[in-house]
Protein backbone atom coordinates (compact mmCIF):
# COMPACT_ATOMS: atom_id res chain seq x y z
CA UNK A 1 0.00 0.00 0.00
CA UNK A 2 1.22 3.54 -0.65
CA UNK A 3 0.86 6.50 1.66
CA UNK A 4 2.45 9.64 0.98
CA UNK A 5 1.48 13.38 2.58
CA UNK A 6 3.04 16.80 1.40
CA UNK A 7 1.54 20.28 2.54
CA UNK A 8 2.71 23.52 0.78
CA UNK A 9 2.02 26.94 2.07
CA UNK A 10 2.66 30.12 0.01
CA UNK A 11 1.05 33.81 -0.07
CA UNK A 12 -1.71 34.81 -1.98
CA UNK A 13 -0.39 36.08 -4.94
CA UNK A 14 -2.01 35.04 -8.50
CA UNK A 15 1.34 34.08 -10.00
CA UNK A 16 1.24 31.38 -7.37
CA UNK A 17 -1.80 29.68 -8.63
CA UNK A 18 0.33 27.68 -11.30
CA UNK A 19 2.80 26.86 -8.97
CA UNK A 20 0.10 25.38 -7.12
CA UNK A 21 -1.24 23.31 -9.84
CA UNK A 22 2.43 22.42 -10.76
CA UNK A 23 3.27 21.08 -7.13
CA UNK A 24 -0.42 18.98 -6.01
CA UNK A 25 0.22 17.36 -10.09
CA UNK A 26 3.54 16.76 -9.40
CA UNK A 27 2.68 14.86 -5.70
CA UNK A 28 -0.55 13.25 -7.36
CA UNK A 29 1.78 11.67 -10.55
CA UNK A 30 2.99 9.34 -8.06
CA UNK A 31 -0.17 7.29 -8.21
CA UNK A 32 0.04 6.93 -12.67
CA UNK A 33 -2.80 8.77 -13.17
CA UNK A 34 -4.41 9.31 -16.87
CA UNK A 35 -3.62 12.59 -18.33
CA UNK A 36 -7.32 13.36 -17.65
CA UNK A 37 -7.38 12.94 -14.09
CA UNK A 38 -4.32 14.95 -13.49
CA UNK A 39 -6.42 17.63 -15.83
CA UNK A 40 -9.04 17.63 -13.68
CA UNK A 41 -6.63 17.50 -9.93
CA UNK A 42 -5.37 20.82 -11.45
CA UNK A 43 -8.42 22.61 -12.58
CA UNK A 44 -9.91 21.78 -8.90
CA UNK A 45 -7.10 23.22 -7.26
CA UNK A 46 -7.21 25.91 -9.41
CA UNK A 47 -10.42 26.99 -8.15
CA UNK A 48 -10.01 26.93 -4.73
CA UNK A 49 -6.28 28.43 -4.47
CA UNK A 50 -8.04 31.39 -6.61
CA UNK A 51 -11.08 31.39 -4.46
CA UNK A 52 -8.89 31.44 -1.35
CA UNK A 53 -6.42 34.54 -3.39
CA UNK A 54 -9.41 36.46 -4.44
CA UNK A 55 -12.34 35.93 -1.95
CA UNK A 56 -11.09 34.97 1.04
CA UNK A 57 -7.87 37.58 0.87
CA UNK A 58 -9.42 39.45 -1.58
CA UNK A 59 -6.29 40.16 -2.81
CA UNK A 60 -4.36 41.00 0.60
CA UNK A 61 -1.49 39.18 1.44
CA UNK A 62 -2.18 36.08 3.36
CA UNK A 63 -1.30 32.57 3.45
CA UNK A 64 -2.76 29.82 1.61
CA UNK A 65 -1.66 26.37 2.39
CA UNK A 66 -2.54 22.56 0.24
CA UNK A 67 -2.41 19.39 2.43
CA UNK A 68 -1.84 16.72 0.17
CA UNK A 69 -2.52 12.95 1.11
CA UNK A 70 -2.46 9.67 -0.45
CA UNK A 71 -3.53 5.98 -0.16
CA UNK A 72 -3.52 3.56 -2.40
CA UNK A 73 -5.74 5.00 -5.63
CA UNK A 74 -6.90 7.88 -3.73
CA UNK A 75 -5.66 11.62 -2.71
CA UNK A 76 -7.16 13.81 -0.40
CA UNK A 77 -6.52 17.57 -1.03
CA UNK A 78 -7.04 20.33 1.42
CA UNK A 79 -7.22 23.95 0.75
CA UNK A 80 -6.82 26.13 3.64
CA UNK A 81 -6.64 30.26 4.17
CA UNK A 82 -7.37 32.56 6.74
CA UNK A 83 -9.09 34.92 4.82
CA UNK A 84 -12.82 36.31 5.57
CA UNK A 85 -14.57 33.31 5.45
CA UNK A 86 -18.23 32.36 3.90
CA UNK A 87 -21.34 33.51 5.35
CA UNK A 88 -23.56 31.31 3.33
CA UNK A 89 -22.05 28.14 2.13
CA UNK A 90 -24.95 26.67 0.56
CA UNK A 91 -26.11 29.63 -1.37
CA UNK A 92 -21.73 29.44 -2.63
CA UNK A 93 -22.45 26.26 -3.72
CA UNK A 94 -24.93 27.31 -6.12
CA UNK A 95 -23.44 26.92 -9.86
CA UNK A 96 -23.76 30.98 -11.07
CA UNK A 97 -23.63 32.47 -7.84
CA UNK A 98 -20.65 34.73 -6.99
CA UNK A 99 -20.00 37.70 -4.61
CA UNK A 100 -17.86 39.13 -7.55
CA UNK A 101 -19.58 39.60 -10.86
CA UNK A 102 -17.31 42.96 -11.08
CA UNK A 103 -14.05 41.16 -11.64
CA UNK A 104 -16.48 38.60 -13.97
CA UNK A 105 -16.11 35.37 -11.95
CA UNK A 106 -18.27 32.96 -13.29
CA UNK A 107 -19.52 31.58 -10.11
CA UNK A 108 -18.32 27.96 -11.65
CA UNK A 109 -15.75 27.70 -9.13
CA UNK A 110 -17.29 24.95 -6.65
CA UNK A 111 -19.55 23.26 -9.03
CA UNK A 112 -15.98 22.82 -11.05
CA UNK A 113 -14.54 21.24 -8.23
CA UNK A 114 -17.73 19.34 -7.66
CA UNK A 115 -17.61 17.99 -11.74
CA UNK A 116 -13.95 17.12 -11.24
CA UNK A 117 -13.49 15.41 -8.12
CA UNK A 118 -15.59 12.79 -5.99
CA UNK A 119 -15.92 14.01 -2.54
CA UNK A 120 -16.08 18.23 -2.07
CA UNK A 121 -16.42 19.69 2.05
CA UNK A 122 -16.39 23.08 2.50
CA UNK A 123 -15.97 24.29 6.11
CA UNK A 124 -15.91 27.95 6.66
CA UNK A 125 -16.27 30.32 9.29
CA UNK A 126 -16.78 34.10 8.70
CA UNK A 127 -13.40 35.95 9.64
CA UNK A 128 -11.70 32.87 10.25
CA UNK A 129 -10.93 31.48 7.02
CA UNK A 130 -12.58 28.59 4.40
CA UNK A 131 -10.94 24.95 4.27
CA UNK A 132 -11.96 22.91 1.55
CA UNK A 133 -11.64 19.22 1.47
CA UNK A 134 -11.50 17.20 -2.07
CA UNK A 135 -11.24 13.44 -2.69
CA UNK A 136 -10.64 11.87 -6.18
CA UNK A 137 -10.45 8.70 -6.42
CA UNK A 138 -8.32 6.90 -10.13
CA UNK A 139 -9.02 4.18 -11.31
CA UNK A 140 -6.78 1.11 -10.73
CA UNK A 141 -3.69 0.80 -13.18
CA UNK A 142 -3.16 -1.98 -15.25
CA UNK A 143 0.10 -2.70 -14.41
CA UNK B 1 0.16 32.31 -22.53
CA UNK B 2 0.54 33.58 -25.16
CA UNK B 3 -1.98 35.67 -27.52
CA UNK B 4 -2.69 36.34 -30.91
CA UNK B 5 -4.84 38.57 -33.02
CA UNK B 6 -5.91 38.85 -36.23
CA UNK B 7 -8.93 40.76 -37.90
CA UNK B 8 -10.66 39.57 -41.00
CA UNK B 9 -13.34 41.87 -42.09
CA UNK B 10 -14.98 42.55 -38.83
CA UNK B 11 -14.26 39.33 -37.04
CA UNK B 12 -11.67 39.79 -34.27
CA UNK B 13 -9.97 36.37 -33.94
CA UNK B 14 -8.54 35.83 -30.45
CA UNK B 15 -5.38 32.82 -30.27
CA UNK B 16 -4.29 32.13 -26.49
CA UNK B 17 -2.11 29.78 -26.15
CA UNK B 18 -1.01 28.09 -22.75
CA UNK B 19 -3.00 28.96 -19.68
CA UNK B 20 -5.85 30.52 -19.01
CA UNK B 21 -6.72 31.21 -15.46
CA UNK B 22 -7.25 34.43 -12.65
CA UNK B 23 -3.76 34.56 -13.31
CA UNK B 24 -3.16 35.18 -16.89
CA UNK B 25 -7.49 36.59 -17.39
CA UNK B 26 -6.55 39.73 -16.55
CA UNK B 27 -4.08 40.47 -19.18
CA UNK B 28 -6.37 38.58 -21.95
CA UNK B 29 -9.01 40.38 -20.83
CA UNK B 30 -7.44 43.80 -21.15
CA UNK B 31 -5.52 43.06 -24.18
CA UNK B 32 -8.51 41.85 -26.29
CA UNK B 33 -10.62 44.96 -25.19
CA UNK B 34 -8.65 47.44 -26.22
CA UNK B 35 -8.42 45.16 -30.00
CA UNK B 36 -12.07 45.74 -29.95
CA UNK B 37 -12.48 48.97 -28.82
CA UNK B 38 -9.62 50.42 -31.60
CA UNK B 39 -10.79 48.41 -34.40
CA UNK B 40 -14.39 48.27 -36.16
CA UNK B 41 -15.06 44.51 -34.47
CA UNK B 42 -18.36 43.00 -34.68
CA UNK B 43 -17.64 39.22 -33.70
CA UNK B 44 -15.40 38.01 -31.72
CA UNK B 45 -13.92 34.07 -32.16
CA UNK B 46 -11.78 32.63 -29.98
CA UNK B 47 -9.24 30.01 -31.20
CA UNK B 48 -8.45 27.21 -28.71
CA UNK B 49 -6.70 25.42 -30.34
CA UNK B 50 -3.00 25.54 -28.03
CA UNK B 51 -4.73 26.46 -24.64
CA UNK B 52 -3.42 23.80 -22.31
CA UNK B 53 -5.08 24.54 -19.46
CA UNK B 54 -8.63 26.62 -18.90
CA UNK B 55 -10.69 26.78 -15.32
CA UNK B 56 -13.58 28.76 -14.52
CA UNK B 57 -11.55 32.12 -14.95
CA UNK B 58 -12.01 31.61 -18.23
CA UNK B 59 -15.18 31.12 -18.48
CA UNK B 60 -15.68 34.69 -16.65
CA UNK B 61 -13.60 36.00 -19.46
CA UNK B 62 -16.02 34.54 -22.48
CA UNK B 63 -18.86 35.93 -20.97
CA UNK B 64 -17.45 39.00 -20.40
CA UNK B 65 -16.23 39.18 -24.35
CA UNK B 66 -19.40 38.30 -25.06
CA UNK B 67 -21.42 40.66 -23.36
CA UNK B 68 -19.16 43.30 -24.95
CA UNK B 69 -19.32 42.54 -28.18
CA UNK B 70 -23.35 42.15 -28.04
CA UNK B 71 -24.03 45.62 -27.01
CA UNK B 72 -23.14 46.20 -30.32
CA UNK B 73 -25.13 43.70 -32.63
CA UNK B 74 -22.18 41.52 -32.61
CA UNK B 75 -21.57 37.50 -31.49
CA UNK B 76 -19.15 35.32 -30.31
CA UNK B 77 -17.88 31.89 -31.34
CA UNK B 78 -15.08 29.18 -30.17
CA UNK B 79 -13.29 27.35 -33.14
CA UNK B 80 -10.72 24.35 -32.15
CA UNK B 81 -11.57 23.69 -28.81
CA UNK B 82 -10.26 20.21 -26.86
CA UNK B 83 -12.79 17.97 -25.16
CA UNK B 84 -11.55 19.03 -21.90
CA UNK B 85 -12.53 22.99 -22.25
CA UNK B 86 -15.83 21.61 -24.37
CA UNK B 87 -16.75 20.40 -20.83
CA UNK B 88 -16.09 23.28 -19.20
CA UNK B 89 -18.09 25.18 -21.59
CA UNK B 90 -20.75 22.90 -21.46
CA UNK B 91 -21.34 22.69 -17.51
CA UNK B 92 -21.37 26.02 -17.26
CA UNK B 93 -23.77 26.90 -20.52
CA UNK B 94 -21.74 29.00 -22.96
CA UNK B 95 -22.87 26.96 -25.50
CA UNK B 96 -25.93 29.15 -25.14
CA UNK B 97 -24.55 32.16 -25.73
CA UNK B 98 -21.36 31.18 -27.66
CA UNK B 99 -21.16 28.83 -31.50
CA UNK B 100 -18.98 26.30 -31.51
CA UNK B 101 -17.37 25.62 -35.09
CA UNK B 102 -14.89 23.39 -36.31
CA UNK B 103 -12.36 26.13 -37.82
CA UNK B 104 -12.15 29.52 -38.86
CA UNK B 105 -13.73 29.48 -41.95
CA UNK B 106 -16.84 27.80 -40.60
CA UNK B 107 -17.05 30.37 -38.03
CA UNK B 108 -16.26 33.49 -40.39
CA UNK B 109 -19.43 32.02 -42.74
CA UNK B 110 -21.70 31.61 -40.12
CA UNK B 111 -21.48 34.67 -38.29
CA UNK C 1 10.66 44.44 -7.65
CA UNK C 2 9.57 40.64 -7.03
CA UNK C 3 8.89 39.22 -4.07
CA UNK C 4 7.16 35.36 -3.27
CA UNK C 5 8.37 33.12 -0.83
CA UNK C 6 6.55 29.09 -0.10
CA UNK C 7 6.94 26.61 2.17
CA UNK C 8 6.42 22.89 1.53
CA UNK C 9 6.93 19.93 3.62
CA UNK C 10 7.02 15.78 2.60
CA UNK C 11 7.75 12.96 4.09
CA UNK C 12 10.69 11.54 4.44
CA UNK C 13 10.70 8.55 1.38
CA UNK C 14 12.92 8.55 -1.38
CA UNK C 15 10.46 9.01 -4.35
CA UNK C 16 9.99 12.82 -2.71
CA UNK C 17 13.37 13.89 -4.21
CA UNK C 18 11.80 13.87 -7.26
CA UNK C 19 9.19 15.93 -5.95
CA UNK C 20 11.51 18.58 -3.80
CA UNK C 21 13.07 19.19 -7.32
CA UNK C 22 9.91 19.58 -9.33
CA UNK C 23 8.62 22.16 -6.77
CA UNK C 24 11.40 24.25 -6.05
CA UNK C 25 11.83 24.68 -10.24
CA UNK C 26 8.57 25.86 -10.40
CA UNK C 27 8.74 28.27 -7.71
CA UNK C 28 12.20 29.16 -9.15
CA UNK C 29 10.91 29.35 -12.82
CA UNK C 30 8.81 32.69 -11.79
CA UNK C 31 12.43 34.51 -11.84
CA UNK C 32 12.74 33.24 -15.74
CA UNK C 33 16.43 31.13 -14.79
CA UNK C 34 18.17 29.52 -17.93
CA UNK C 35 17.92 25.97 -18.07
CA UNK C 36 21.46 25.73 -16.33
CA UNK C 37 20.61 27.83 -13.45
CA UNK C 38 17.48 25.78 -12.65
CA UNK C 39 19.25 22.68 -12.97
CA UNK C 40 22.19 23.93 -10.77
CA UNK C 41 19.23 24.47 -8.04
CA UNK C 42 17.11 21.44 -8.71
CA UNK C 43 20.58 19.46 -8.64
CA UNK C 44 21.38 21.31 -5.05
CA UNK C 45 17.83 20.51 -3.73
CA UNK C 46 18.37 17.19 -4.45
CA UNK C 47 21.36 16.76 -2.46
CA UNK C 48 20.18 18.27 0.65
CA UNK C 49 16.65 16.52 0.56
CA UNK C 50 18.51 13.33 0.05
CA UNK C 51 20.86 13.88 2.81
CA UNK C 52 17.96 14.73 5.02
CA UNK C 53 16.34 11.56 4.12
CA UNK C 54 19.36 9.09 4.78
CA UNK C 55 21.50 10.56 6.43
CA UNK C 56 18.98 13.14 8.80
CA UNK C 57 16.46 10.11 9.10
CA UNK C 58 18.28 7.35 7.90
CA UNK C 59 15.18 5.70 6.72
CA UNK C 60 12.85 5.95 9.30
CA UNK C 61 9.80 8.12 8.91
CA UNK C 62 9.82 11.80 9.62
CA UNK C 63 9.16 15.28 7.88
CA UNK C 64 11.17 17.22 5.25
CA UNK C 65 10.55 21.27 4.91
CA UNK C 66 11.76 23.23 2.45
CA UNK C 67 11.60 26.98 2.30
CA UNK C 68 11.78 29.23 -0.63
CA UNK C 69 12.13 33.04 -0.89
CA UNK C 70 12.65 34.90 -3.61
CA UNK C 71 13.79 38.89 -3.98
CA UNK C 72 14.49 40.23 -6.76
CA UNK C 73 16.97 37.69 -8.68
CA UNK C 74 17.79 35.69 -5.99
CA UNK C 75 16.28 32.65 -4.11
CA UNK C 76 17.05 31.57 -1.17
CA UNK C 77 16.15 28.05 -0.15
CA UNK C 78 16.37 26.43 3.10
CA UNK C 79 16.07 22.55 3.90
CA UNK C 80 15.33 21.43 7.32
CA UNK C 81 15.23 18.25 8.83
CA UNK C 82 15.07 16.96 12.66
CA UNK C 83 16.71 14.18 12.19
CA UNK C 84 20.26 12.74 13.68
CA UNK C 85 22.37 15.73 13.00
CA UNK C 86 25.63 16.30 12.19
CA UNK C 87 28.63 15.92 14.96
CA UNK C 88 30.86 17.91 13.12
CA UNK C 89 30.34 20.34 10.15
CA UNK C 90 33.52 20.69 8.95
CA UNK C 91 33.72 17.38 8.23
CA UNK C 92 30.94 16.89 6.67
CA UNK C 93 31.53 19.36 4.26
CA UNK C 94 34.84 17.94 3.02
CA UNK C 95 34.89 15.80 -0.41
CA UNK C 96 34.67 12.66 -0.23
CA UNK C 97 33.71 12.20 3.61
CA UNK C 98 30.83 10.21 4.41
CA UNK C 99 29.51 8.55 7.05
CA UNK C 100 27.53 5.90 4.77
CA UNK C 101 30.20 4.25 2.63
CA UNK C 102 28.11 1.25 3.02
CA UNK C 103 25.35 2.69 0.85
CA UNK C 104 27.43 3.73 -1.55
CA UNK C 105 27.27 6.95 -0.60
CA UNK C 106 29.95 9.31 -2.64
CA UNK C 107 30.77 12.22 -0.11
CA UNK C 108 30.03 14.59 -2.73
CA UNK C 109 26.81 16.07 -1.75
CA UNK C 110 28.05 19.25 0.20
CA UNK C 111 30.77 19.86 -2.77
CA UNK C 112 27.92 20.09 -5.45
CA UNK C 113 25.76 22.35 -3.30
CA UNK C 114 28.96 24.35 -2.69
CA UNK C 115 29.78 24.54 -6.63
CA UNK C 116 25.95 25.17 -7.69
CA UNK C 117 25.13 27.54 -5.19
CA UNK C 118 26.13 31.33 -4.51
CA UNK C 119 26.27 30.84 -0.30
CA UNK C 120 25.74 27.31 1.44
CA UNK C 121 25.60 27.48 5.23
CA UNK C 122 24.81 24.86 7.64
CA UNK C 123 23.07 24.77 11.13
CA UNK C 124 23.13 21.44 12.47
CA UNK C 125 22.91 19.79 16.34
CA UNK C 126 22.86 16.17 17.17
CA UNK C 127 19.69 14.89 18.16
CA UNK C 128 17.45 18.24 17.34
CA UNK C 129 18.39 18.22 13.17
CA UNK C 130 20.23 19.88 10.28
CA UNK C 131 19.05 23.01 8.54
CA UNK C 132 20.70 23.62 5.00
CA UNK C 133 20.44 27.13 3.69
CA UNK C 134 21.54 27.57 0.33
CA UNK C 135 20.99 30.78 -1.42
CA UNK C 136 21.90 31.46 -5.51
CA UNK C 137 21.72 34.44 -7.70
CA UNK C 138 20.23 34.20 -11.14
CA UNK C 139 21.97 36.15 -14.28
CA UNK C 140 19.44 39.69 -15.03
CA UNK C 141 16.97 38.55 -17.67
CA UNK C 142 17.91 40.44 -20.61
CA UNK C 143 14.06 41.52 -21.54
CA UNK D 1 13.99 6.41 -14.95
CA UNK D 2 14.28 3.64 -17.48
CA UNK D 3 17.25 1.39 -18.04
CA UNK D 4 18.22 -0.88 -21.11
CA UNK D 5 21.06 -3.24 -21.55
CA UNK D 6 23.18 -5.00 -24.47
CA UNK D 7 26.23 -7.10 -24.42
CA UNK D 8 28.78 -6.64 -27.07
CA UNK D 9 31.29 -9.25 -26.61
CA UNK D 10 32.17 -9.50 -22.99
CA UNK D 11 31.18 -4.97 -22.97
CA UNK D 12 27.82 -4.62 -20.81
CA UNK D 13 26.49 -1.36 -22.52
CA UNK D 14 23.92 0.35 -19.81
CA UNK D 15 21.68 2.95 -21.41
CA UNK D 16 20.39 5.05 -18.15
CA UNK D 17 17.43 7.26 -19.25
CA UNK D 18 15.47 9.76 -17.39
CA UNK D 19 16.72 11.04 -13.85
CA UNK D 20 19.87 9.25 -11.65
CA UNK D 21 19.28 10.13 -8.40
CA UNK D 22 19.41 8.19 -4.62
CA UNK D 23 15.83 7.08 -5.16
CA UNK D 24 16.63 5.48 -8.78
CA UNK D 25 20.10 4.98 -7.58
CA UNK D 26 18.92 1.39 -5.85
CA UNK D 27 17.09 -0.17 -8.56
CA UNK D 28 19.70 0.63 -11.35
CA UNK D 29 22.59 -0.82 -9.38
CA UNK D 30 20.71 -3.78 -8.63
CA UNK D 31 19.55 -4.10 -11.91
CA UNK D 32 23.14 -3.84 -13.27
CA UNK D 33 24.52 -5.92 -11.17
CA UNK D 34 22.15 -8.72 -11.74
CA UNK D 35 23.91 -8.40 -15.62
CA UNK D 36 26.90 -8.24 -14.22
CA UNK D 37 27.00 -11.30 -12.32
CA UNK D 38 24.83 -13.61 -14.60
CA UNK D 39 26.89 -12.77 -17.65
CA UNK D 40 30.35 -12.90 -19.00
CA UNK D 41 30.86 -9.41 -18.73
CA UNK D 42 34.61 -7.53 -18.04
CA UNK D 43 34.12 -4.19 -19.09
CA UNK D 44 30.60 -1.57 -18.38
CA UNK D 45 30.24 1.29 -20.43
CA UNK D 46 27.38 3.57 -19.53
CA UNK D 47 25.45 5.14 -22.05
CA UNK D 48 24.43 8.49 -20.92
CA UNK D 49 22.64 10.18 -23.85
CA UNK D 50 19.00 10.51 -22.19
CA UNK D 51 20.28 10.68 -18.87
CA UNK D 52 18.00 14.33 -18.15
CA UNK D 53 19.55 14.47 -14.15
CA UNK D 54 22.18 12.98 -12.41
CA UNK D 55 23.41 14.00 -8.49
CA UNK D 56 26.12 12.97 -6.49
CA UNK D 57 23.66 9.79 -5.58
CA UNK D 58 25.17 9.00 -9.37
CA UNK D 59 28.37 9.40 -9.03
CA UNK D 60 28.20 6.37 -5.94
CA UNK D 61 26.66 4.27 -9.06
CA UNK D 62 29.57 4.70 -10.90
CA UNK D 63 32.23 4.10 -8.35
CA UNK D 64 30.52 1.43 -7.25
CA UNK D 65 30.14 -0.07 -10.71
CA UNK D 66 33.47 0.14 -11.03
CA UNK D 67 35.35 -1.46 -8.56
CA UNK D 68 33.12 -4.38 -8.96
CA UNK D 69 34.32 -5.05 -12.75
CA UNK D 70 37.51 -4.23 -11.44
CA UNK D 71 38.11 -6.99 -9.40
CA UNK D 72 38.09 -9.30 -12.13
CA UNK D 73 40.39 -7.12 -14.28
CA UNK D 74 37.31 -4.94 -15.92
CA UNK D 75 37.04 -1.54 -16.68
CA UNK D 76 34.67 1.77 -16.77
CA UNK D 77 33.65 3.59 -19.27
CA UNK D 78 31.00 6.55 -20.20
CA UNK D 79 29.75 7.55 -24.02
CA UNK D 80 27.20 9.99 -24.81
CA UNK D 81 27.58 12.50 -21.82
CA UNK D 82 26.29 15.64 -22.08
CA UNK D 83 28.07 19.21 -20.32
CA UNK D 84 26.36 18.70 -16.79
CA UNK D 85 27.10 15.16 -15.97
CA UNK D 86 30.51 15.84 -17.28
CA UNK D 87 31.05 18.84 -14.31
CA UNK D 88 29.83 16.43 -11.60
CA UNK D 89 31.69 13.96 -12.85
CA UNK D 90 34.84 16.18 -13.24
CA UNK D 91 34.04 17.24 -10.21
CA UNK D 92 34.45 14.33 -8.03
CA UNK D 93 37.22 13.13 -9.74
CA UNK D 94 35.36 10.37 -11.69
CA UNK D 95 37.36 10.45 -14.66
CA UNK D 96 40.71 9.27 -12.81
CA UNK D 97 38.67 5.82 -13.14
CA UNK D 98 36.48 5.95 -15.20
CA UNK D 99 37.48 6.82 -19.18
CA UNK D 100 35.07 9.22 -21.57
CA UNK D 101 34.41 8.16 -25.31
CA UNK D 102 32.30 10.23 -27.79
CA UNK D 103 30.26 6.98 -29.00
CA UNK D 104 30.55 2.62 -27.99
CA UNK D 105 32.94 1.94 -31.03
CA UNK D 106 35.49 3.98 -29.34
CA UNK D 107 34.63 2.58 -25.91
CA UNK D 108 34.99 -1.01 -27.65
CA UNK D 109 37.95 -0.78 -29.39
CA UNK D 110 39.74 0.76 -26.66
CA UNK D 111 38.72 -1.10 -23.45
N1 LIG E 1 -11.98 30.88 0.03
C1 LIG E 1 -13.08 31.65 0.03
N2 LIG E 1 -13.20 32.65 0.93
C2 LIG E 1 -14.30 33.43 0.95
N3 LIG E 1 -15.33 33.30 0.10
C3 LIG E 1 -15.28 32.31 -0.82
C4 LIG E 1 -14.16 31.45 -0.90
N4 LIG E 1 -14.39 30.57 -1.89
C5 LIG E 1 -15.59 30.88 -2.41
N5 LIG E 1 -16.14 31.92 -1.77
C6 LIG E 1 -17.47 32.52 -2.03
O1 LIG E 1 -18.22 31.58 -2.78
C7 LIG E 1 -18.66 32.18 -4.02
C8 LIG E 1 -18.75 31.14 -5.11
O2 LIG E 1 -17.48 30.64 -5.41
P1 LIG E 1 -17.20 30.00 -6.83
O3 LIG E 1 -18.25 28.97 -7.11
O4 LIG E 1 -15.81 29.51 -6.84
O5 LIG E 1 -17.39 31.16 -7.87
P2 LIG E 1 -16.53 32.48 -8.20
O6 LIG E 1 -15.12 32.29 -7.71
O7 LIG E 1 -16.58 32.57 -9.68
O8 LIG E 1 -17.20 33.62 -7.52
C9 LIG E 1 -17.66 33.28 -4.28
O9 LIG E 1 -18.16 34.27 -5.11
C10 LIG E 1 -17.38 33.79 -2.86
O10 LIG E 1 -18.38 34.66 -2.42
N1 LIG F 1 20.77 16.20 7.00
C1 LIG F 1 21.80 15.53 7.56
N2 LIG F 1 21.66 14.93 8.76
C2 LIG F 1 22.68 14.24 9.33
N3 LIG F 1 23.89 14.10 8.75
C3 LIG F 1 24.10 14.68 7.56
C4 LIG F 1 23.08 15.42 6.90
N4 LIG F 1 23.58 15.88 5.74
C5 LIG F 1 24.85 15.46 5.68
N5 LIG F 1 25.18 14.74 6.77
C6 LIG F 1 26.52 14.14 7.06
O1 LIG F 1 27.48 14.75 6.23
C7 LIG F 1 28.16 13.77 5.44
C8 LIG F 1 28.55 14.35 4.10
O2 LIG F 1 27.42 14.65 3.33
P1 LIG F 1 27.50 14.72 1.74
O3 LIG F 1 28.65 15.61 1.37
O4 LIG F 1 26.18 15.10 1.23
O5 LIG F 1 27.90 13.25 1.29
P2 LIG F 1 27.07 11.89 1.25
O6 LIG F 1 25.60 12.18 1.29
O7 LIG F 1 27.47 11.27 -0.03
O8 LIG F 1 27.50 11.10 2.46
C9 LIG F 1 27.19 12.62 5.37
O9 LIG F 1 27.84 11.40 5.09
C10 LIG F 1 26.57 12.64 6.76
O10 LIG F 1 27.39 12.05 7.70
Amino acid sequence: MMKNSMKVEFMSKSQNEAFARVVVASFASQLDPTIEELADVKTAVSEAVTNAIIHGYEGKDGTVSISCRIEDREIEIIVEDNGKGIEDVEQARQPLYTSKPELERSGMGFTVMETFMDIIEIESQKDVGTKVRMVKRFASCEN
Amino acid sequence: MHIQFETIQNHLIVKVDGELDHHTAEEIREEIDKQIDSKNIKNIIFDLKDMYFMDSSGIGVVIGRYKKVQKSGGQAAVINMNKRVERIFKMSGLFNIVKKFENRNDAIESL
